[in-house]
């Protein structure tokens, strides 16, 4: 799970690690209050998951209470779906660097990533100039010991009391990570400011969903989607994407989904929605219509190859959907795997046409969405 | 033998007792996986399909010996399950729980290392030979994707190996070993590390990567290929091809970003070292056929 | 540093092991007070640091007032070092265990070693019967995982409520060892009760002296020596043990020292008192030498081989504290090593006799123990 | 080459310019060992003794190709240098810190052990072979007793190594190779681990073991003799014989306790695979004639 900026921050600061003084506000009338505990110049940051907000104009530097108020207004009255804004106090910046905690599937460590160019975007300048990242690799069953905190630091080029500083830092973010049971954590930019300080500019974490049973909950806010459907789907652990194409997949198993969305790609076809239902939810087919049909699409298409997720059941749960929910719109099925046979007979009883080929079914509901009868 | 297991592989159980891990060991015994003993804390002295059931590792395999463990364990117990089997000399495990956390996932390969072991998962359905043995949970009695020849099958996937799986048996190969290495961004196992088992044996002719974005797994069978430690026909399934930048779509380790991982880079490193990549599973078997020839399936 | 019982129970409370209710006592008159916060039958437990008390009668079970008030004034006034008195209640006691955890030196990994009986010397059982000792090796990287304390609990034929209870405190006993940089934590016996509960009956708890700086601080006291000389020769950090022979030893260096011992009992002599100076003691010849004079020895025997302990400053050392403390006995000296010609002009200029050979210094100051002139 | 180092051996100095480290490299380099640079985080480019000084281990030795490493680290931050040091793929660790917290030592020997290292002390004079190199402190320069010759000795002592080693010199001997395991209770390696050293290096006529009571090292040391991967004639003398059991007498790891780790004990066993057992330092002397013969010394 993706936390906010804010939350991020409240993170480091939890653990010992500086951020800008700021007040989070959920609306205009509470900029008033923020202000007064800020002084000017302040940047007013909106709270959105997606990346390049500073280039999308999400995030701006005010310098008086006018034109913090006109601006406010701007970001809450956005196309994007801004419901927080952090009023922060400017920092006076020397320079920036870049510094995150994530893990190498390969080494089987956790990777320090960290960098003098602050504030770029990491993955890019890993393409462009690879030379200038800088990787320290702990071992997850020592942690991380004093002497690769000082080679991070000697690398950027930090001595005496920045040095210290920053290994401090260094050390309070690892802490972070591993408490946090972080996918990702990152500062960037991390100020070095004129005075000498040491200051997380901005703040990602990222919490791996399978360690929710030991972290603290976040909650599941509609604030973390981008739409409603994706949120209604978040809450019923079904994977689920929105796109504004014509056919609604509800598929089965991670790898089969993305192959269907791939062949509808390569017959022409548009995708209303990615919906995978399988695994630990493949009794869910009503609620995974009722999500597919909040789409403008115009068919619903099944596939399933499963094991565990036996087809038999899965037939019926598609059944047992339409007899509930009447569908407007025609459903194409191909459900195959354990008791197969079973699901045929189920799903012919219920006046559908089962498929088992997964082209065929994709070619079928490509040319049902370009408007041939079903 | 064949890849990983075969019919006299001496397999324990861990966490035999419970409803999956009981109805598995039924149906992994049906083919024809040697099962020595089970265990589950506890539960000393009972049996399940008339094997012996020990309250630890180490009181199995005192008393049995063991070569490899199946593990149906719950995820967050996972961890101190993979390393009572290491702790037991246990050098080949597969977990098949779906939902390790993070960064016990990252020690559990840690350890494995560097013990010299290998474990299989999680988030995977496991291990199979086709008519021979299974660890895991594989609908071995579905003949149209679980025949046994000559093809090995590595994946990432679950539902849409059955799909590609059932290609390579429809244009008349069977597969020798199929090997699910799970859908997690750090599995115990990497592709590129089974394929010198798969080079080693002489029951694979050649073998089929069920891959998709994100990651560098592909990659790095094709290096392999390009070193020649791995020199037999390779062919690729990489599901995601057409998916867009940034979502996270299919497996929690797939994810494109900042140009890596990317489908389009997976298919030229396997193309560069002359492998081959299917752009529809029905290809995986057309591709089989041009590369492979008459030769026995 | 070996910590006292009531201190090694205080640890094991801290971190979550039961122990029996207790009230410490620094002398009889605060018996009234114990008594009223216990219920007979208690126990009385003397709190000394050597081992087999119960066989010194030193821990005492009494079941009324008027007993308890005759065995603590005699426990107090007995001929051992009594000066804290731990009065417990008793309990109700259905089985007992053991339970420690220590390092092992050629595995490099920390060892808990437990068995069904509890009560008995560990060390006699090993050589015994070792076949009964159950041993448990953890990874100091990885710490103690649960299925290793299953294993642990499993060879000890516990089983539901009880296994249960048991992990929790050989995780808490680790969690304990591990914080404290133990030597060695022991509970010995490890109570199982008529109602099936788990009490530490007895503690030890050694405490590494090289990690004094991360440890809170015991405070050495009187209580913890068997000598008013081992005591104030432990608060000037010289090694230093008691003995009732006629010569005293002021060498430099563990294993040197223990040879000049071994040779004095050789050669027939007896060692008034073990004291090694040197390391970073090697200018502390006046303390050392005070020590000495403390005791009723015939001569001081002073032998050095040092390399950084630089025989010049030793000599020095020995001149200045004659001069300073003009000692009432001979003096024999046996200075090499780093400048040891210097050494030599030092201690002849102070009318001392310099030697060079161990075994002549050692068989000079037997002689001379035994009346010989020096 | 000698044991552990000669005068090829490229040697790192960590701790370099502390008072200690600058004094004894000065020392070292006296001894004729070949230091090649030197650590001292924040304090890159400075020289000592004419070598540069690099801010880490890592810096040094991309820069430098090292071999060995010396600390001249206090005991509390001697554990994060040995680890700096084995991350800096360096296999020969010297650490003559006095005082280094228990639990540190059981990680250091741990991590030593896993990645096929040797690490020697702590508490320890270090490594000498005479004439040719030292890494650590010994006042060399008194021949009575750092004679160059043909006799190995292994110490946990150090004034007493100098009191046994003069007596192996006036018996007409001279040492080949002094490894000080240090005296603490968890040295990184021990006695019976050089042992394989001493036997295939053609400069190392017989060896002396300094020991003492506590522990199981001489014991370790017997069963190497025994097993027929130590050959050579075996000379030990054991502090301690008469110590009083129970009293913590010598180093912090000589402590008999329950019967184990008497001096008792350990004569028997070195004497059980034809080991000598000096009584008296003296004897050490008269043992190696005895034993050597006129061999050339």
């Amino acid at each position: 799970m993706k936390l906010f900026e804010y939350q991020a921050k409240e993170t480091f600061r939890k653990f010992g690690i500086e951020t800008p003084a700021g007040v989070l506000i959920k609306n205009a009338e509470e900029l008033s209050d923020a202000m007064a505990k800020t002084s000017f110049p302040i940047v007013l940051k909106s709270q959105l998951l997606m990346g390049g907000r500073g280039k999308k104009g999400l995030i701006r530097l005010v310098s008086d209470e006018a034109q913090a108020r006109k601006e406010c207004g701007e970001l809450f009255d956005s196309e994007y779906n801004v419901r927080k804004i952090l009023v922060e106090q400017a920092v006076d910046i020397k320079t920036e660097l870049y510094l995150s905690i994530t893990v190498d599937p390969v080494e089987a460590k956790h990777m320090i990533i960290a960098c003098g160019d602050g504030g770029v975007e990491i993955e890019t300048l890993a393409v462009e100039s690879p030379e200038r990242i800088i990787r320290e690799y702990v071992d997850p069953d020592r942690g991380l010991m004093p002497f690769q905190i000082k080679n991070v630091g000697f690398s950027l080029g930090l001595e005496g009391d920045l040095l210290k500083k920053f290994s401090a830092v260094l050390a309070n973010l690892y802490k972070a990570f591993v408490s946090s049971d972080a996918e990702l954590i990152e500062i960037n930019p991390l100020f070095i400011t004129g005075d000498g300080n040491i200051i997380a500019g901005d703040g990602k974490l990222s919490i791996d969903d399978n360690s929710d049973f030991r972290q603290p909950s976040y909650g599941k806010t509609r604030d973390y989607y981008d739409s409603d459907a994706e949120y209604e789907a978040s809450l019923e652990g079904i994977p689920y994407l929105q796109f504004d194409g014509d056919i609604s997949l509800m598929c089965a198993g991670a790898g089969l989904t993305t192959t269907v969305y791939d062949l509808i790609n390569y017959e022409g076809g548009t995708v209303a929605n990615y919906l995978e239902f399988g695994g630990p939810n493949y009794k869910k087919a009503v609620r995974a219509m009722e999500l597919c049909l909040k789409n403008d699409s115009k068919v619903i298409l099944v596939v399933t190859f499963g094991t565990i997720a036996r087809a038999d059941v899965m037939a019926e749960g598609i059944v047992d959907a339409i007899s509930r929910l009447k569908p407007d719109r025609p459903i194409v099925t191909c459900i195959r795997g354990t008791n197969e046979e079973d699901a045929s007979r189920i799903l012919k009883e219920a006046g559908l046409v089962p498929l088992y080929d997964t082209e065929e079914a994709v070619r079928k509901a490509v040319a049902i969405a370009k408007g041939e009868k079903p | 033998m064949s890849i990983f297991i075969d019919e006299t592989t001496k397999v324990l159980i861990q966490g035999i007792t419970g409803k999956e891990g009981s109805f598995w060991t039924n149906h992994m015994i049906g083919c024809g996986t040697n099962v020595v003993a089970g265990v589950t804390p506890g539960k000393e002295g009972q049996q399940v399909e008339g094997r012996d059931v020990y309250h630890s590792v180490r009181r199995a395999v005192d008393k049995v010996e063991v070569e490899a463990s199946m593990l149906f364990v719950p995820p967050r117990f996972t961890k101190d399950a993979v390393f009572e089997a290491l702790d037991g000399g246990i050098k080949k495990i597969v977990t098949v729980a779906d939902g390790i956390p993070l960064h016990d996932a990252v020690q559990i390969r840690k350890a494995a290392m560097s013990e010299g072991a290998m474990v299989i998962g999680g988030n995977t359905s496991g291990v199979i030979s086709p008519g021979r043995a299974m660890m895991g949970f594989f609908p071995y009695w579905i003949e149209r994707v679980y025949k046994q020849g000559r093809i090995g099958v590595m994946t990432r996937s679950g539902s849409l190996t059955n799909e590609v799986t059932a290609m390579v048996v429809k244009a008349g190969f069977g597969v020798s070993s199929l090997i699910g290495i799970g859908g997690d961004p750090v599995p115990g196992t990497r592709f590129a590390e089974m394929l010198p088992l798969y080079e080693a044996d002489d029951q694979t002719d050649a073998v089929v990567i069920i891959g998709e974005l994100g990651g560098t797994m592909e990659e790095e069978c094709a290096e392999m290929k390009g070193l020649g430690i791995f020199t037999k026909p390779l062919v690729a399934f990489l599901g995601g091809r057409t998916a867009p930048e940034g979502k996270r779509m299919g497996h929690a380790g797939a994810i494109v970003s900042g140009g890596k991982g990317s489908v389009k880079d997976k298919i030229k490193a396997i193309e560069s070292v002359g492998g081959k990549v299917a752009e529809r599973p029905r290809f995986v078997g057309d591709y089989l056929k041009e590369l492979l020839g008459d030769r026995v399936r």
